[in-house]
């Protein structure tokens, strides 16, 4: 099966997070397209740890790397979304300007 | 105490099991448990088989018709409401050539929906007549809501299921003594009401008077012996206007007939020998009421109506003794004491004290009871001193009270006094809307 | 006899049949034990009458009730999420189910991260109950899902960690390596170890099934029947008392496994060999559930704030120096 | 055969990964988003066990599936997140369409090109074993292991001071 199928569908994924980071509001629903973007990473990275047998197993310990420090930016992101959800009752990250000007 | 010393000893306990270790606690509660996985278990499987429950179980409650006056205490006492009466009024011909017709009430309809009730008992406290009480009976449950509401058929079918009541203790105020009756009111009366004077004393009385005509029908025989006397003599027995009593009672009834005149007179000697007359008078009655009881013989009524009229008698003559007199007779009606003053003076309390125990130990009561009735009337001595200051209200209605006690039923009890629905307010209404959506 | 030729496919459909069997049955049957066992342990008797003999049929017979139950939806309720959540709490518990070797080759799949793969597996759920709170638009459900949620995250950690702590001393994340890794005092080896592995293991056990005294998410007292509060008829069997019930026999299951010694004799004795695996790993088996049925009349239920600060402050440290120490002992010893 | 059999696989993995994906950027339901976000990640697990790479499969169910959507739908419960539709996206949909579009053209281009008749080898049968991956990981990576650990440290502890509630952190130790 051609390694091409595997990076397009990753490209997919990425466009379709880069999308949901740009159009939508909701911190959560950003938060969430960051998670799809990473995963389209991680599917890269598996797919040429197998493409790569030989060379070793290092792109799934990068996947494992990775997801590691999804889990990490979900902790600190949605911990910021609450603060700010308890301070100004939204989650709207457009409305966010307190400290732009 | 016992109790508070095992309570420390668990508390100490329980520091030591924190004492010694984490999770011990928690080891213990799981023996605990687990000790109860091998005991036998004690559940009894109650379709299958049931389980002896005691003999004054309070299941259900169950109404003895007769004795019903629809006076609609339990209906407007009841806190669910769920006492239903119906009742019309019919009108007698006179008793006697010349008399005026009587009215009496007839009961139609008395349900109880045991969908609402919550057996608090109420009702069967405050029944005046001793209409209701307290069966055993627990199997009445219903395929549907609506035929739970038990009519009086129902309720009546349980009166046979109700125990007589339990024997007295030894030493006991015998039902029906005059005595009794007179000291309750005249307790009552210290309360400085003079309109409740003649209430208490009327309601003191039915209690003697109904416990007369109970006797023969606790038996469990289907003709209830009661039915023998027709409901409304049985009512009569217990209205006020009975205190001069009609013709045609036996001799017995006559002999204490006789003594009422005396009541009249505000002369405390005088009226405690009527109610030494009156006791002594009821004392075969109280014999033969045993009797009846033990063979269940329907026969026992003509004597069981003596108390009950003999206690009017008392009563009414009870009232304008002084109380302080009476209220040291613990109820018994004992010697009579020479009281100089007609109210307002008690005796010191450690005198009535010593009094009563000698008196009731020459009486050959319990040493138990003895001491009970001795501080009884102590602490009535004590309060008789502590009111000595204000005579007024004691003499007061001593003066009116013969008059007013048996021609004014004043607040309930009466059942002529009351219309078919008594009190026009809460209660009939009720009644009504209930059985119409029903 | 006849050889019966199977192909690969053919017995991966038999074992997943067997499993699509057992679960409910189990689920049944566990059910029962509940009951009587509760029951007992309360000086009742619990349910004697349905199928005659103490009431061995009254799990059916409940199941047949809530068969015949109406299946509402709320109205004011997400229907797809409602209707999807009692499958997302019910099949990762059938998941779990593929990798417990009842004997040495009575498993469905020996997967080379056996232990992974079951946890992974049972922490799906968590997203089940989730939905099914939050698709009832019901405030209680609501409540008792974040409880739920809160509790299976804290819950999972030492979980994760005590079968951490006995994958590190088998050197394996198989399971039937674990298994015959194991030996004779089985949970109490190592010294301490193993045994406080094992009491944290339960501990987090009886909370992930939300059990008494962990109960919580579903403390009907205060918040009815937490996430599955509007949930009628089967939905109901399947998203809380399935999902309860197979919970309950997984991690049974697993316990057996990784503590217990799982198929193997409980002495190390040459004629103990001769009983099969499955009887042992049975007799275990029921131990495990007895404890988890002892459990629950034995202790009152905790209080939400009491749940969390005893995961977080008590179980995930003890759990942290137990794989320290077996880090140790596997080192040095 | 086997070939075959894993294709379809990913096919039908491959296009329920992308609808997934779609949906969750717009669904007008944060929760749904949530869920087909879940659907994408099963997905991406369900491909990497394809792949041979069954350790990372489980460890993102578990970790992704079991974790960080539980925290996302957690976080989402506890903020706003109404049963029904509401609006969340901003005004520059089409200029994210068009961003997003470019980019998949653009990155789907070069790697197609780069990696043109490059095949996965599907013919081994076994999958990579965890202790293979630990050793890698405990050798060769040892380093960016134990800053990853530390990371995810940090990001707990600040995590925890952020979210706390302000009087908690000024006060004494709440407790």
């Amino acid at each position: 099966m051609p390694i091409s199928y595997f990076l397009v569908l990753s490209a997919l994924l990425f466009s379709i997070g880069v999308y949901g980071v740009l159009a939508r509001r909701h911190a959560v629903l950003v938060l969430l397209s960051i998670e799809l973007m990473l995963n389209a990473v991680n599917i890269n990275l598996v797919a040429f740890s197998a493409l790569l047998e030989k060379a070793g197993l290092d792109g799934q310990v990068f996947a494992l790397f990775v997801i590691a420090v999804a889990a990490a930016e979900v902790g600190v992101g949605l911990a910021i979304v609450i603060l700010i959800y308890r301070n100004s009752q939204d989650t709207d990250v457009g409305e966010l300007s307190l400290m732009k000007w | 105490m016992a109790v508070d010393e095992r309570k420390l000893s668990d508390a100490r306990k329980l520091s030591d099991a924190r004492k010694s270790g984490f999770g011990l606690g928690l080891l213990k509660g799981m023996a605990v448990t687990l000790k109860h996985l091998f005991k036998h278990n004690t559940v009894i499987q109650y379709p299958d088989e049931k389980q002896d429950l005691p003999p004054r179980t309070r299941g259900v409650i169950a109404l003895k018709e007769e004795n019903c006056t629809v006076c609609m205490l339990c209906a407007r006492e009841c806190p669910d409401w769920c006492i239903y009466i119906d009742s019309h009024k019919e009108t007698l011909p006179p008793k006697r050539a010349g008399g005026r017709p009587r009215k009496r009430n007839v009961l139609d309809r008395f349900a109880i929906d045991y969908s609402l009730c919550m057996y608090c008992g109420i009702c069967v406290e405050v029944c005046p007549y001793d209409a209701l009480f307290w069966s055993r009976e627990f199997e009445y449950s219903e395929y549907d809501i609506r035929q739970l509401t038990h009519e009086k058929e129902r309720l009546a079918d349980w009166m046979t299921t109700v125990l007589p009541p339990p024997e007295l203790e030894q030493g006991a105020d015998l039902p029906g003594q005059p005595a009794a009756a007179a000291a309750s009111a005249t307790v009552e009366a210290t309360g400085a009401r003079p309109a409740n004077l003649t209430s208490s004393a009327v309601e003191a009385r039915p209690e003697q008077a109904a416990t007369a005509p109970r006797e023969g029908s606790f038996t469990t025989e289907p003709a209830r012996p009661a039915s023998s006397l027709p409901p409304q003599e049985q009512k009569r027995e217990t209205s006020p206007e009975d205190a001069q009593p009609a013709p045609g009672l036996d001799t017995e009834v006559k002999a204490a007939q006789g003594l009422p005149g005396a009541t009249t007179q505000p002369e405390p000697e005088v009226t405690l020998g009527a109610g030494r007359a009156a006791e002594s008078v009821t004392q075969p009655a109280d014999t033969a009421q045993v009797g009846s009881d033990a063979t269940s013989a329907p026969e026992g009524q003509p004597p069981q109506k003596t108390p009950s009229v003999a206690a009017e008698p008392a009563v009414t003559a009870a009232e304008p003794v002084s109380q302080a007199g009476l209220r040291n007779l613990g109820g018994q009606a004992p010697v009579a004491r020479p009281s100089t003053e007609p109210a307002g003076v008690a005796e010191d309390p450690e005198a009535a004290y010593r009094r009563v125990l000698q008196e009731q130990a020459s009486r050959g009561s319990s040493p138990q009871v003895a001491e009970a009735r001795a501080k009884v009337a102590r602490v009535k001595a004590e309060r008789g001193m502590a009111r000595t200051a204000t005579p007024a209200p004691a003499t007061a209605p001593v003066q009116s009270a013969p008059q007013a006690t048996p021609t004014e039923p004043e607040p309930s009890g009466a059942p002529e006094a009351q219309g078919p629905a008594p009190e026009p307010g809460p209660v009939a209404p009720t009644a009504d809307e209930d059985r119409t959506d029903g | 006899m006849p050889e019966i030729a199977l192909t690969a496919w053919q017995i991966l459909l038999v074992k997943v049949l067997v499993i699509l069997t057992i679960v409910p049955v189990g689920a049944l049957a566990g059910g029962y034990a509940e009951h009587k066992v509760m029951a007992h342990l309360q000086h009742r008797l619990g349910p004697m009458y349905p199928g005659g003999f103490h009431g061995w049929a009254t799990t059916l017979a409940d199941g047949l009730k809530f068969l015949y139950k109406e299946d509402i939806v709320p109205d004011a309720a997400d229907r797809k999420v409602f209707s999807l959540a009692p499958a997302a709490i019910f099949v990762p518990v059938l998941m779990i189910y593929l990798v417990i070797p009842i004997d040495r080759n009575l498993i469905v799949e020996d997967l080379d991260v056996g232990i992974f793969y079951l946890l992974a597996v049972g922490s799906i759920s968590t997203i089940g109950v989730l939905m099914a709170g939050w698709s009832s638009a019901n405030k209680y459900a609501l409540i008792g899902a974040l409880r739920s949620a809160a509790q299976l995250i804290a819950y999972e950690l030492p979980i994760v960690l005590s079968a951490a702590v006995v994958a590190m001393y088998a050197g394996s994340l198989s399971v039937i390596d674990i298994v015959e890794k194991q030996n004779f005092p089985f949970a109490i080896w190592p010294p301490g170890i193993g045994l406080i592995a094992f009491l944290v293991f339960t501990t987090g056990a009886v909370a992930e099934m939300t059990r008494v005294p962990f109960d919580m998410p579903v403390a009907e007292s205060e918040i009815i029947t937490g996430p599955f509060t509007e949930y009628t008829g089967m939905r109901y069997i399947f998203s809380h008392m399935f999902a309860e019930m197979g919970h309950m026999v997984a991690f049974a299951g697993i316990g057996v496994t990784l503590f217990l010694g799982g198929y193997k004799p409980i002495i190390p004795w040459s004629p103990l060999e001769v009983v099969p695996g499955v009887i042992w790993f049975g007799l275990k088996f029921a131990l495990m559930i007895f404890l988890f049925l002892w459990i629950r009349p034995t202790f009152p239920r905790v209080r939400e704030d009491q749940l969390q600060k005893f995961a977080w402050k008590f179980l995930i440290p003890v759990s942290l120096v137990l794989v320290l120490a077996m880090g140790a002992w596997v080192l040095y010893v | 055969m086997a070939e075959i059999w894993q294709e379809v696989v990913f096919w039908v993995f491959a296009v329920a990964m992308s609808l997934a994906a779609l949906r969750v950027v717009t669904s007008s339901n944060v929760v749904h988003a949530a869920l087909y976000l879940v659907g994408t990640l099963m997905g991406a697990a369900a491909l990497y066990v394809l792949l041979f790479a069954e350790f990372v499969a489980w460890v993102q169910v578990l970790v992704y599936v079991g974790a960080i959507v539980v925290l996302m739908l957690f976080g989402l419960m506890l903020t706003r997140a109404p049963i029904g539709k509401a609006h969340f996206d901003n005004n520059q949909r089409l200029l994210a369409a068009v961003v997003a579009g470019a980019l998949f053209g653009v990155t789907s281009y070069i790697m197609v090109r780069a990696f043109d008749g490059t095949d996965v080898n599907f013919a081994r049968t076994v999958g990579t074993k965890a202790g293979g991956l630990g050793e890698v990981i405990f050798s060769a990576y040892i380093l960016p292991f134990e800053v990853v650990s530390m990371l995810l440290l940090a990001a707990l502890v600040g995590a925890i001071v952020v979210a706390r509630k302000d009087e908690e952190v000024e006060g004494h130790n709440a407790d």
